[in-house]
């Protein structure tokens, strides 16, 4: 049950409400329905404004997982140009993860996506995001490609996290998502990462190792999902609302962190209710952030990466409690 | 950096600090075993041969040949999400200190092996289930980075749950800092071994693990990305007994060897007199 | 080298050699089709989409945008093994020219193609059935060596039964040749991208076919390694049709784009404008 | 049935008579065989030199597939050292294929072999020597190894082929052989290949890219089978011993044709009839094979590998018949 479609329903009552008595006041003009219809949008306004002003971490989760959520095909059919390239050249086209070389705005990009459905079917094919060792390794492939042929690489994280299945641990499925995070620390070219939707785990990490990170203001990037947590810490799967809150998962509580550098806000009610708004905000902020990138000198780049991650996470001495690192 | 006496010290601490009871039952054979041959035997069932779980400071003695230099060694975690659950953070570190006798998941440091100068990082399993937080990440990257410094090869025991729930997403990045780390090793050409052992998944696994030139894993070890029980939640089947032990990892060619605890030192030096250039079998480089 | 003139006189001669008839019935849906309208939509059922196989100098034709400047075209094969089955090598080799108005199974050159300057080699299954030997390596080798020096791009569309019999082991070592050849053009970072066309086997997609920066097949084109005869033989048992067909291959992570042969140029254009740096779509470099 | 199994009879015959009045002669001090004996070996080393000393094509094809012929395995066990590394980091562990690292006389090399089996438990495990996709990903891994490390690569060649099977089209046996081919003929370090047996096709030139191609005197190397051969340019699978004949697949006809650097003798009657000189034989071989290589400057080395395959194959010109090239 996901808590935002739940809280959704009042107001898609509301919404039918006023469409009908906008439909019924054009058949009769004569009579005048124009307060009643201001009266529900004002409570159609201010119910919004309740339940979406102030998302707590638990209903950005469900956010983040929203059905209608705008997936990364949304993103990428709003580039400029876009070619899909498949398969890791060794075993399968895994369909949770989209990459290929595209235009954004102009500027030549290398993108690497999980991809969740947009429906049952879309689910089914895309086993709902959760990417196996080929899919990480088409991602490797084309993290080579793009450092070959110098193109920044743009990624779009939603996934639950990695796929957890027999065949993904026959076929090396820790491998291919280290592989992936190493490539990723020293390719020579931008990385770029956007977090639209789920951030779960390393299964997500595998293509989030980035010069800078985006979230879209409602998605989430976590250690592990708050249900899972909860079941491990609390031995209590109910308690996955408070751990939601204390795993600081938020792109605002990552900002915080450090972690996160840009937080592209959403409509009110989330991407679903204006996925075009969505869409330009976030290729908007991508374009600005490659082209700050393109402005560093390469080892430049690369040092500022490397101790951009070399610098996540604290720790004191024992004797002296000295506290040091950035975070 | 602390003297080895001062790092002999505080392995003492932790070997004195072991869970008391002279006799341990094997869970291979079911034998009962008595403690101290168990130990003198370097953790392994005489009978079956099942490899116990080994804490990081005998796991360092038994490599090492003489001296070892520990760094970072007075690192101890900091609270990034001031975290609660049950317990708090601080609590449950306060706890495993006293229960384990170590400070953190991983020793770390620099010694010589067979003659061979090397950087070692041992974690352990019995401080936190061996997870990764800011310390375990700093110091592998230490090791990463001094060991390319030195322009000495590089070793990770690992024994790790995963990434350390308590310290969120700071603790996921040590996947991508510890890997940024080990670039430095690698562009330096020196080697790097990593020795799997009982058990390694998660956020270890899926990092500086799975990067090692030669990846060697212990008899029987249980590795991989996903834990047992959520494989077996999300297929609702029960999967096979080897599943995920180090014989199927080589079978599915994840391994390079799986070499049994009592030839580890002998074989680690043989492959890395190999790599190394200039270097006889066991003659220092 | 010779003139534009001169290829196009070849090229003519080739296409009126072509087996004669009027008519063509289609092998995937049976429907009888008249040989000139089939040409003119670039050897596709207009029916049911069925790709023909294409012999090279039409495929060029459909690709380049007005010049195409062939090099290596005057060599011909030698006989390195004296080789005699049924018929001696050169008896066979005479036929095939006779037949398909090709000197050989390769036509390599320099051209530009949506405004892109790129080299291009086009293999011929008309000719002794794409077969690599001394000559299709040695054309193909120069077209990397020339368009690394050239600093363009090339593409290769490959159609092949293998390496070539009759020429031994001198055959087989093509696969190498061409592969040596190709690293100059990686060293020099410029794409190469193949496009596999029906059928490509053996000695060619075992080098450089699937060594390619982005990989093309046409719709059902059959590509594997061995053959499928082959394979039924030492299973025993029939295998399925799609098997080794682009969409097969495409299932199993092994090509990048399966392109309709209508839209090939446009889609090659459109890679390598996005390939090379400073090109806007379909602008020169 | 092989041809050379079959002409060992009257010797193993033979053998067996010599052996029984020996120990007759033994038991009986007092009776003479000597005179016996001598002329039955006389008779043997005659039959030998007949059988062996002028063997034909068709009988070295049987030579080298002989199931007592040596296999990779008895070289590296004449090895000072050698520690076997498995797995192509991603499917599986492929038995056809050993690899691993090991020293040649006090060189450091890193070995890449086909290994066929020598019983028939072994052959089946070790699928006959034919190599799967994983395999030469196997054989790729340990390349660039090798380059990491300064490790000479040796290679011992021994395989029909690569496999025909569904599961090795499926994971792109294509796309793994092409890519040892390409990275051998790139890989920074000296490369040297021994044919020990069969050398069958692409499958064996995925290990047989080499700055020195050494072959023991009764292997073959191949495009074809020459039962394939026949049954494809023949159409009668009859023709095998013609097309042995015509397709010069011994080490002589391939020093001739400038493909094979050094033949190193078999025992009289095959490897088989004495492994531990046979094996000793091409050791020494290699190791003066590797002191050579490692005299070159590496831009040398590469420089020669690059023109030693750019030159095989020649040609003639259309117009004035001007010959081409080298072989
Ligand atoms: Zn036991
Ligand atoms: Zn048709």
């Amino acid at each position: 049950m996901n808590v935002i479609v739940e809280r959704e329903k009042g107001l898609l009552e509301l919404e039918q409400r006023i469409g009908d008595l906008k439909a019924l006041s054009e058949q009769h003009p004569e009579a005048s329905f124009a307060a009643e219809i201001r009266a529900l949008e004002e409570k159609y306004a201010s119910l919004q404004r309740e339940i979406f002003g102030n998302l707590t971490a638990w209903q950005k989760v469900h956010m983040a997982r929203h059905p209608m959520r705008p997936r990364a095909t949304a993103f990428i059919a709003a580039l400029d140009e876009f070619v899909e390239l498949h398969g890791d050249r060794a075993f399968r086209d895994d369909p949770a993860v989209i990459g290929g070389i595209g235009r954004l705005e102009g500027r030549r990009i290398l993108v690497l996506a999980q991809q969740k459905g947009r429906d049952t079917k879309e689910n089914v094919r895309r086993n709902f995001g959760m990417v196996h060792p080929e899919g990480y390794r088409k991602g490797l492939r084309l993290m080579r490609l793009a450092e070959k042929f110098s193109l920044p690489i743009v990624t779009y994280i939603d996934t639950s996290g990695a796929d957890p299945g027999i065949g993904a641990e026959e076929r090396g499925q820790s491998e291919a998502i280290a592989q992936c995070i190493l490539q990723l620390t020293r390719v020579r070219v931008p990385v770029l990462a956007a977090v639209i939707g789920e951030g779960g785990s390393g299964g997500a990490l595998a293509f989030g190792v980035a010069d800078r990170i985006i979230m879209l203001e409602h998605s989430i990037f976590s250690i592990a999902s708050p249900e899972g947590c909860a079941a491990i810490l609390w031995k209590d799967a109910g308690k996955a609302e408070e751990a939601a809150t204390r795993l600081k998962l938020t792109g605002s509580d990552l900002k915080g962190l450090g972690i996160v550098d840009h937080i592209v806000a959403e409509p009110l009610g989330g991407a679903h209710r204006d996925v075009d708004a969505t869409v330009t905000s976030l290729l908007r902020e991508q374009a600005s952030s490659l082209d700050a990138l393109a402005m560093l000198p390469l080892e430049r780049l690369l040092q500022e990466r490397y101790a951009k991650y070399r610098r996540i996470g604290s720790w004191q001495s024992q004797s002296d409690r000295m506290v040091r690192g950035a975070t | 950096m602390p003297s080895v006496a001062d790092w002999l010290r505080g392995r003492k601490r932790q070997i004195e600090r072991r869970e008391p009871g002279l006799w341990v039952k094997c869970p291979g054979c079911s034998e009962t075993l008595y403690r101290k041959d168990l130990e003198l035997n370097l953790l392994v069932c005489g009978r079956c041969g099942h490899h116990f779980r080994m804490p990081a400071a005998d796991r360092i003695v038994s490599l090492i040949d003489g001296e070892f230099h520990e760094i970072a060694a007075d690192l101890e975690p900091r609270d990034p999400l001031q975290w609660t659950d049950v317990k708090t953070y601080p609590q449950k570190l306060a706890a495993d200190r006293e229960k384990s006798g170590a400070v953190e998941a991983v020793i770390a440091g620099f010694g010589s092996m067979g003659g061979i100068e090397i950087g070692l990082a041992v974690m352990d399993f019995f401080f936190r289930g061996g997870t990764m937080g800011a310390v375990v990440g700093e110091k592998i990257a230490l090791l990463f980075e001094e060991s390319a410094r030195r322009r000495v090869p590089a070793i990770v025991c690992t024994a790790s749950g995963g990434a350390r729930m308590e310290e969120g997403l700071v603790a996921l990045m040590q996947m991508a800092k510890t890997s940024a780390a080990l670039t430095r090793l690698q562009d330096a050409r020196l080697p790097y071994i990593c020795v799997l052992t009982d058990p390694t998944t998660g956020g270890v696994s899926a990092s500086f693990a799975f990067d090692a030139d030669v990846i060697v894993a212990e008899p029987k070890a249980v590795v991989g990305f996903a834990g047992r029980r959520v494989i077996e939640q999300t297929i609702r089947q029960r999967l096979p007994d080897d599943f995920q032990t180090a014989e199927f990892l080589i079978e599915h060619g994840h391994v390079d060897l799986i070499v049994d605890r009592h030839q580890l030192k002998a074989q680690l030096v043989q492959v890395l007199s190999m790599l190394l250039p200039g270097t006889g079998a066991g003659v220092p480089a």
